[in-house]
């Protein structure tokens, strides 16, 4: 076990979703729910984080916005697909403006369907993403990718 | 040689929920120039009527947004039955009443601790969020949703609560309004608070009229206006009256939302006491002609929806004006001049949120 | 001691070289020529004193003597001339007034002055010469450079170069002179000598602001005259014999007649040293060219007055006239550094903290315990090398950047990075450990807690402060000379090169000095102590101490090597900007479809540190603290008399 | 009392220093996190917990917006270290708090030399509290020169009575400013260990895997050495109360931190300065008086 | 059982700034701006508040027509305005602050003013397809 | 106007002790009624496209001919449209949400043989 999955530091970011993902995302951090329990901080810095939460569906305006924080943080790193709207685009699929899931813009390693998802689910999401952290950081070292 | 800094403030930032940037210039941390710029989250919703049978739309709309999600629906039902004079049961529009403001205590809450957030109080935040769970509670075991209610549709409402749930919730809201209120008292009193809104972003009585504010912004600046009063679902039947405050500054604006959490706590009180017994639904036949629009109280001001149908299944147009988009303009005006330090808190003031704003 | 003489002597014959020669490869290569002589004999003079303690030269001719009187009238002649035909009647008539009283004294004073032991020479008279003869000629030669870049740019002004290093040749002169200088008179004629010169330096640009500045710099300094001069007619008038008019026999004497002229020259030393509430002057003396601006602040002009006052320092110890001088010192040291956190103008800036600096200098010169004044004169090598370093690097940056904004330095290390470090290392001399201005504040620190209670706590509440500003500005200056926005390939020439020449020299001397602290402490400032205080001195900083400084110094400079290790195997993204689209650079999308570009500003904070307000409170409390001074004065006389 | 470096007492104080801080710094935060949680209604982290965000971050992607910054951060840790080393080895005190200084301006440039706006911002702020606390510490060395007549912490530390009678206003003038130094709410105005609602991540934007690492290493020494500053002011004399002040000092610190809002930069630098002239400089003046 | 009177004037779009003023001068504060293309007439509804009375200014304007601004009279108003030029496509003259079709930033430029640009069979995700269908 | 007046609040919370649901180490908390995800009773089943038609976001789909009804758990936001409009009563949301995956799409397809219900996941 590499110590990444014991210090996981998330960024959160709102693709178009309708808030009801996020507000389940942060209530993971609050009291109830607690992440900080796994070592889970919100860092809200792509450089310093290791798991990329995107709530909400790619549209055309956020796209860069998602690519420039996916590219910005440091390997490796997971990136977790929350809700509905995160895995297909939802019920918004067919709306003029919306693409798709992320997955059709950056490798999504974990999602999290629901609508909204639910803040158990999310955490069932997120500890899954650090074994693929885990796998991730194991390999690269492997392989050699990053100092 | 100036001496300008320029930040690139979002669209991600982790004060903001949602995406919304703001290109600053400071000099030192003085504010010279702020121009929001929103656009990142619109997903054209009110196209898909064309898409979906005007029954169908209401999950949609509730998914406008997750936090008001329950009154979106209300609003947008609210409009079809209008149009199609269909008069819904009085127990559903009462359950409508607690719902909405189930709603409103939850995303006051919510908005109480992103407030504190923003402010870089955690405690806070993390208290106004530990009470929210139980609010969050009682509409997952009354709606099945935390967030997303979803029982709210044309012609009245898609769940029943019993009478002794509505009891109990009560008892509960009575326990939760001593929490609350020692979390008001950190609003109101605390020195460093105080530092961080008196004063802030204040936006005067004439000018938050002239720019249409609406909801919490509004009445923080003295102007009284509350589309309850219009008496929509139950609302002609309780007792209230707009909760307002005059300092026109964040601290006003926090002191209407906090205020008015109590006066939720009691209107669902009263709601529950006069809640008829009755059916829940009335059938809903036909297709809607006419137009309509339907105002509702959001907790962040005044949402309008507005329809026009022309008797087939897909309505012709929903357009959706969010306190959010009206709340705008003043936001504006609230951000020349201040510190950079308050931006966050100034942006959070109004309680912006973006998803609806957009669409 | 010829050498001496040679000193006063060779600048003065250079100088009036200077005005026979025409522009050209030939002048330029006779002004190198001239300082290298100057400096290297500054240097003999060094090794030639090395050890020996104090000594003296007569010249003992009175032509001599009558000589240096009348040149001093056709000085005050000439500055009561131009004074008279720009209509600066109050400069006339302070000029005439000094005049007045020096002639007054001269021929009226009962006493017989003699003309014995004229010039002497001993540790401190040597660390100052070595500072004219190294730095000031180092200006000298980044002049050449300099100033033929500077008449390119500045079609406007008059090319008078001639004049210009007439000037500064004779400017090195007299401060060879107010240095070596043992007879009062003398050394008044050769600091009447700088006022002018650095007149004529301040009004170079010949316009109507240069001239403004210009005759500011001469009536505060006129001002301080008159006060030398008052200091010269007491001591003529009161003393019984001529003795006291040789500053080895006053300073003996002891505060109990020597405090009263020692009180009155150390007002004419607060005035050239810039200190509130005169410090305006240096301040506009700002739209010289930058190397007059380098000589004025760290060689010479204020030099020669805190010398005055480190000089007397001994009379002043734990007396009240002591604590007034320190008091209006650390005022100034407090409100100067605050002044200069308001200022993006990077000589702005030098100017404030040079003022400031020398403000420490005068507090621990009006304490005058042992501590104290080796405190001082420490204050005063650390500060001569690394602001002549600062004042020409920002000299040079402006030839390429055609500003003086510290924010035009924005990522300076990308495209002057030669430039870019030397400034670097000179701001750290300025206020980071193990650098220079440190140690002495250190040694301040120490010095003032065993002075004078309550007086020292406050100094030392000052200092305190003062130190928390100074982190401040320069801080803030060196990130901007670091921050790289976006990475350009550096200049191939940065400066010519007599200007990139005097630059390394300067770096290495500031480098240089900081490494051998130990032994300028160890052989030159505690040799003069033990002769000014007859006695040992108390272990001032621990060798272990000063051990450590030198391996943090060392660690420092090996820690650079590092760098060869970053660069590789990093992954380089750009800056976070809010994840916003459109981002390429330092551009980004902006509101309203405009492409925007970050920028990035230091903090000048206004607010608290204004310019305007903080420089009334300073004069405001200096002027109190002055009358309190004069009260002083005045109320000790009348025992005088007696 | 003087101070020889080279003595065995000084080294051993030295060597332990380097070796156990990073971990007693460690488990101080770690419980800090706790408590903290527990009076937010959270579980929290386990204790070990920044000892684990450290070594992730060594097993991390290093990303530079240039290498020049990498140099910086690796020179501001090694200073912090000698900063405590100097400390622990009983050196002079001033010397001590200059190489404090000189740390923290190689953080500072260390985030300048990104030419990150946010970064930028917060260099400057981190500025702006380096200049509101300097003061109030140097004030602390002189006041505790003057009670134990030794600039040298080995000497200070064996006063025969505990300084802190003599200097009450000092104390906390300096518990004050420790809020600042551990970059805790009210006074995170910089950087903070969450997100930082205003700057992103102010100072330490641009830094990322083992540079980031090593300025938390930096924070872990930096505090060891704040809590062995305040230790001076009880000394031999009173090791057992010194301890005890020192923890209550610290929950007061975390529950300051959780009870507070951020305030704005002009607030703390003119709080500071005050608090330094009303408690710091007078403390001083009275001790005459004595 | 209608909660609020709908109250609708259906003006000309000349006399839109006199009316506006008109409603701003007896003290009503601007709720909204609405548009909804009809066919080929776009629909825009003014509404206004006062003391809880809610009306409606309607104007009609068609394709390629300019619609005046009312920015000069609610401060407010180019939230609006901006809105419905950037999913109308409806250009509006004299905005105060003129976002230039950047406030709500669409992938189909003024998508309201184009039919069925919505995907019509769910199953085709490929945002190219999309796009051809959008013509 | 006063210092600390969170005190009472936080030394509240710190007697509460934390109320944090420990999960995954504690059950999630669920409500009867909850929405969850659609389950079908594919033997009542009879392939009308009802459910189809009224799911906002076209989450099933039936193919009559074959008996295939296919669910794409990727879409469905658990509104519960489709178990009011089924006309036999043969969907209902439970109140388990469906956990995590490591990718999509998701769909899972009922046949309405006489045989046990066959559950494929397909890529
Ligand atoms: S999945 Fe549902 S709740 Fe989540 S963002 Fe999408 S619509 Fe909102
Ligand atoms: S105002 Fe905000 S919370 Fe309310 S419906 Fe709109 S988006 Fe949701
Ligand atoms: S603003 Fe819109 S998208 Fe955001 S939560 Fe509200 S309704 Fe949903
Ligand atoms: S540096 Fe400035 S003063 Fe000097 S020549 Fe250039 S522009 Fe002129
Ligand atoms: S200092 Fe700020 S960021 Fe750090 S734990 Fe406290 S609240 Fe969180
Ligand atoms: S159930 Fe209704 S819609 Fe379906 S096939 Fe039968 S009659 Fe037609
Ligand atoms: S629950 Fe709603 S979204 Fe899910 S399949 Fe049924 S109708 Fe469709
Ligand atoms: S509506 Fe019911 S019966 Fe009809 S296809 Fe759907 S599940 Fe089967």
């Amino acid at each position: 076990m590499s110590y990444l999955t014991k210090s996981p530091w998330i960024i959160h970011y709102d693709a178009s979703s309708c808030n009801g993902c996020d507000i389940e995302v942060l209530a993971c951090l609050t009291p109830l729910y607690d992440v900080e329990r796994f070592g889970i901080i919100n860092t809200g810095n792509p450089k310093h984080a290791d798991i990329f939460v995107v709530t909400g569906s790619v549209n055309e305006q956020n796209k860069e916005v998602i690519k420039n924080i996916y590219n910005q943080m440091p390997k490796p790193n997971v990136v977790v697909g929350v809700g509905i709207c995160a895995c297909s685009g939802g019920v918004f699929r067919e709306c003029y403006n919306v693409s798709g899931g992320v997955g059709e813009l950056i490798p999504v390693d974990v999602y999290v369907p629901g609508c909204a998802a639910r803040p158990e689910q999310i955490i069932d999401g997120i500890v899954k993403a650090l074994g693929i952290l885990d796998k991730k950081y194991k390999d690269s070292k492997k392989g050699g990718d990053f100092k | 040689m100036s001496r300008r800094i320029v930040v690139p403030f979002g669209p991600q930032h982790p004060v903001l929920p949602e995406p919304i940037h703001l290109d600053l210039v400071l000099e030192d941390e003085h504010v010279i120039e702020a121009i929001p710029s929103i656009g990142y989250v619109h997903r054209g919703l009110e196209k898909l009527v064309e898409k979906r049978d005007f029954k169908d739309f209401v999950y949609i709309a509730e998914r406008i947004c997750g936090i008001c999600s329950f009154i979106h629906s209300v609003g947008y039902c609210q409009g079809i039955e209008n149009i199609m004079d269909i008069e819904v049961p009085k127990r559903a529009q009462y359950l409508r009443t607690i719902w909405s403001e189930y709603s409103r205590l939850h995303s006051h809450l919510l908005w109480l601790g992103l407030f504190a957030d923003s402010m870089g109080f955690e405690n806070l935040f993390m208290n106004s969020w530990r009470i929210r769970e139980k609010i969050l509670d009682a509409m997952e075991e009354t709606t099945g949703g935390r967030v997303i209610q979803g029982s709210c549709k044309v012609g009245g409402v898609r769940r029943d609560i019993s009478d002794s749930k509505l009891k109990d919730m009560v008892k509960d809201l009575d326990i939760l309004s001593s929490d609350i209120e020692d979390l008001c008292h950190v609003f109101f009193d605390d020195d460093t608070v105080i530092h961080r809104t008196k004063g802030v972003g204040v936006i005067s009585k004439e000018a938050a009229y002239s720019l249409g504010a609406v909801g919490p912004t509004a009445r923080g600046s003295g102007v009284s206006t509350d589309i309850r009063k219009t008496g929509y679902v139950a609302y002609a039947d309780l007792d209230f009256s707009p909760v307002v405050e005059t300092g026109g500054d964040c601290y006003a604006r926090c002191a209407v939302r906090a205020r008015e959490l109590l006066q939720s706590v009691d209107i669902i009180k009263q709601a529950v006491d006069a809640v008829p017994s009755g059916d829940i639904d009335v059938k809903v036949k036909g297709n809607p002609d006419g137009e309509y629009f339907s105002r509702v109280e959001q907790p962040r001001g005044e949402c309008l929806h507005y329809i026009k149908a022309n008797g087939k299944k897909n309505i012709l147009r929903e357009r959706v004006r969010t306190p959010t988009t009206a709340n705008i303009p003043a936001l504006v005006k609230m951000l020349g001049g201040c510190e950079m330090a308050d931006v966050p808190v100034i942006v959070l003031s109004i309680d912006p949120c973006i998803g609806c704003a957009e669409r | 001691m010829d050498l001496l003489i040679f000193l006063i002597l060779f600048p003065l014959i250079a100088a009036i070289l200077m005005l026979l020669l025409p522009n050209g490869e030939i002048r330029d290569a006779i002004v190198k020529i001239a300082a290298l002589i100057i400096a290297v004999s500054s240097v003999y003079l060094f090794i030639e004193t090395f050890g020996k303690g104090i000594s003296y030269v007569t010249i003992g001719s009175e032509t001599v003597g009558m000589a240096i009187l009348l040149c001093e009238l056709v000085v005050a002649i000439f500055i009561i001339a131009i004074s008279l035909k720009f209509r600066k009647y109050i400069v006339a008539a302070l000029a005439i007034v000094q005049t007045a009283i020096l002639v007054y004294a001269e021929e009226f004073a009962s006493v017989e002055t003699g003309f014995l032991n004229e010039l002497f020479v001993d540790e401190f008279s040597v660390i100052m010469a070595l500072i004219i003869g190294i730095i000031g000629s180092l200006i000298c030669v980044y002049s050449v450079g300099y100033m033929k870049g500077y008449h390119e740019k500045h079609a406007d002004v008059k090319d008078n170069r001639k004049l210009f290093f007439f000037v500064m040749f004779l400017f090195l002169s007299a401060m060879f002179g107010v240095v070596f200088s043992n007879h009062i008179v003398w050394l008044f004629f050769f600091w009447e000598i700088t006022t002018l010169c650095s007149f004529l330096l301040i009004g170079y640009a010949m316009d109507e602001i240069a001239w403004k500045n210009a005759f500011w710099a001469l009536l505060l300094n006129t001002i301080g005259g008159v006060g030398f001069s008052g200091a010269i007619l007491f001591i003529l008038v009161y003393s019984g014999n001529g003795d006291f008019i040789y500053l080895n026999n006053l300073i003996a004497a002891g505060p109990v007649f020597a405090m009263i002229p020692a009180a009155l020259i150390a007002f004419a030393g607060l005035t050239k040293s810039a200190q509130m509430p005169f410090s305006s002057w240096l301040v506009g003396a700002m739209v010289a060219p930058t190397p007059v601006s380098a000589l004025l602040h760290s060689s010479t002009m204020v030099k020669a007055g805190v010398y005055v006052i480190v000089r007397f320092a001994p009379i002043f110890e734990l007396s009240y006239i002591g604590v007034l001088i320190s008091l209006v010192g650390g005022v100034t040291f407090l409100l100067a550094s605050a002044i200069a956190i308001g200022q993006s103008n990077a000589k702005k800036v030098l100017a404030y903290s040079t003022i400031a600096n020398l403000g420490l200098v005068v507090a621990c010169a009006g304490i005058g315990t042992q501590e104290a004044v080796w405190a001082a004169i420490l204050l005063i090598i650390f500060h001569a090398v690394a602001k002549s370093l600062l004042f020409l690097a920002v000299g040079s940056v402006e030839h390429q950047k055609k500003s003086r904004d510290i924010e035009d330095m924005s990522g300076l290390i990308s495209t002057m990075p030669k430039v870019a470090v030397m400034m670097l290392i000179g701001i750290a001399g300025m206020f980071l450990a193990p650098f220079g201005m440190l140690i002495s504040k250190w040694a301040t620190i120490h010095a003032f807690v065993n002075a004078l209670p309550p007086f020292g706590m406050l100094l030392i509440a000052m200092i305190a402060y003062g130190s928390g500003i100074t982190v401040f500005f320069w801080a803030k200056w060196m990130g901007k000379l670091i921050e790289v926005k976006k990475k350009s390939s550096p200049l191939k020439k940065e400066a010519t090169s007599p200007e990139m020449f005097t630059l390394y020299c300067l770096t290495g001397l500031t480098v240089i000095t900081c490494l051998l602290f130990p032994l300028i402490s160890g052989f030159m400032i505690e040799p003069y102590i033990v002769e000014v205080y007859n006695g040992t001195v108390s272990q001032l900083l621990s060798l272990n101490n000063m051990l450590i400084m030198l391996m943090m110094l060392v660690l420092i400079l090996l820690l650079p090597l590092s760098l060869g290790h970053f660069s590789k195997g990093r992954t380089v993204v750009g800056q976070y900007m809010g994840a916003r689209p459109g981002v390429s650079g330092v551009s980004f999308a902006g509101s309203m479809g405009v492409t925007k570009e970050v920028e990035l500003s230091n903090y000048y904070m206004e607010e608290f540190f204004g310019e305007e307000k903080l420089s009334k409170t300073g004069v405001i409390l200096t002027i109190i603290l002055l009358i309190v001074f004069a009260a002083v004065i005045i109320l000790n006389l009348p025992g005088m008399v007696m | 009392m003087t101070f020889e470096f080279f003595t065995n007492s000084s080294f051993i104080g030295a060597v332990l220093f380097i070796l156990f801080a990073p971990l007693i710094g460690g488990i101080v935060m770690g419980i800090d996190r706790k408590i903290t949680a527990r009076m937010q209604g959270r579980v929290g982290p386990p204790v070990l917990q920044p000892i684990y965000d450290i070594l992730k971050l060594f097993e991390k992607e290093n990303m530079v917006v240039y290498e020049s910054q990498n140099f910086w951060i690796l020179s501001y840790l090694i200073f912090i270290v000698v900063t405590g080393v100097l400390f622990f080895a009983g050196s002079d005190i001033l010397l001590v708090i200059f190489a404090l200084t000189l740390a923290h301006v190689f953080l500072i440039l260390g985030a300048y030399s990104t030419g990150s706006p946010y970064a930028h911002v917060g260099a400057e702020r981190e500025l702006i509290q380096l200049m509101a606390v300097e003061p109030m510490i140097i004030i602390a060395a002189v006041g505790l020169y003057q009670v134990t007549n030794s600039f040298d912490t080995a000497g200070i530390i064996q006063s025969t009575f505990a300084p802190v009678i003599v200097l009450p206003g000092i104390f906390l003038g300096m518990v004050y400013i420790l809020t600042m130094k551990l970059r805790k709410s009210p006074f995170d105005l910089s950087t903070s260990h969450h997100a930082h609602q205003e700057l992103v991540k102010g100072l330490t934007t641009e830094f990322s895997g083992s540079t980031l690492g090593m300025t938390e290493i930096a924070h872990l020494y930096e505090l060891v050495f704040l809590l062995g500053f305040l230790f001076l002011f009880f000394g031999t004399a009173a090791p057992l109360i010194g301890i005890a002040v020192i923890l209550i000092v610290y929950f007061l610190e975390v529950f300051v931190d959780n009870a507070t809002s951020r305030v704005k930069w002009q607030f703390a630098l003119k709080s500071c300065w005050i608090v330094t002239a009303v408690l710091g400089v007078l403390n001083l003046l009275a001790l005459y008086l004595i | 059982m209608t909660i609020e009177e709908q109250k609708y004037t259906d003006i000309m779009k000349e006399d839109l700034l006199k009316n506006v003023k008109d409603k701003c001068e007896s003290g009503y504060r601007l709720v909204q701006i609405g548009c909804g293309k009809f066919g080929d007439i776009f629909e825009i509804n003014y509404s206004f508040e006062k003391e809880y009375s809610f009306e409606n200014l309607r104007i009609k304007t068609t394709e390629g027509e300019k619609v005046p601004s009312i920015s000069d009279i609610y401060w407010g108003s180019f939230i609006y305005e901006n809105e419905i030029h950037d999913l109308f496509g409806v250009e509006v003259t004299g905005i105060n602050l003129d976002f230039k079709g950047n406030l709500i930033r669409t992938t189909v430029k003024a998508p309201f003013n184009v039919k069925n640009v919505t995907k019509v069979k769910p199953e085709k995700k490929e945002t190219a397809e999309k796009k051809t269908e959008d013509n | 106007m006063k210092l600390f007046s969170m005190t009472k609040t936080i030394f509240k919370t710190l007697g509460r002790g934390p109320s944090t649901i420990r999960y995954p180490k504690e059950p999630a908390k669920r409500y009867e009624g909850t929405r969850g995800q659609v389950e079908i009773k594919i033997e009542d089943c009879i392939f009308c496209g009802l459910c189809s038609m009224h799911c906002p976001s076209d989450a099933i789909t039936v193919d009559k001919p074959v008996k295939i009804w296919t669910i794409d758990r990727f879409r469905c936001i658990s509104c519960n449209s489709c178990v009011e409009a089924c006309p036999k009563n043969c969907l209902c949301l439970n109140n388990v949400y469906h956990e995590p995956v490591l990718n999509g799409p998701l769909t899972e397809s009922f046949t309405g043989s006489a045989e046990p219900a066959e559950v494929s996941s397909e890529n």
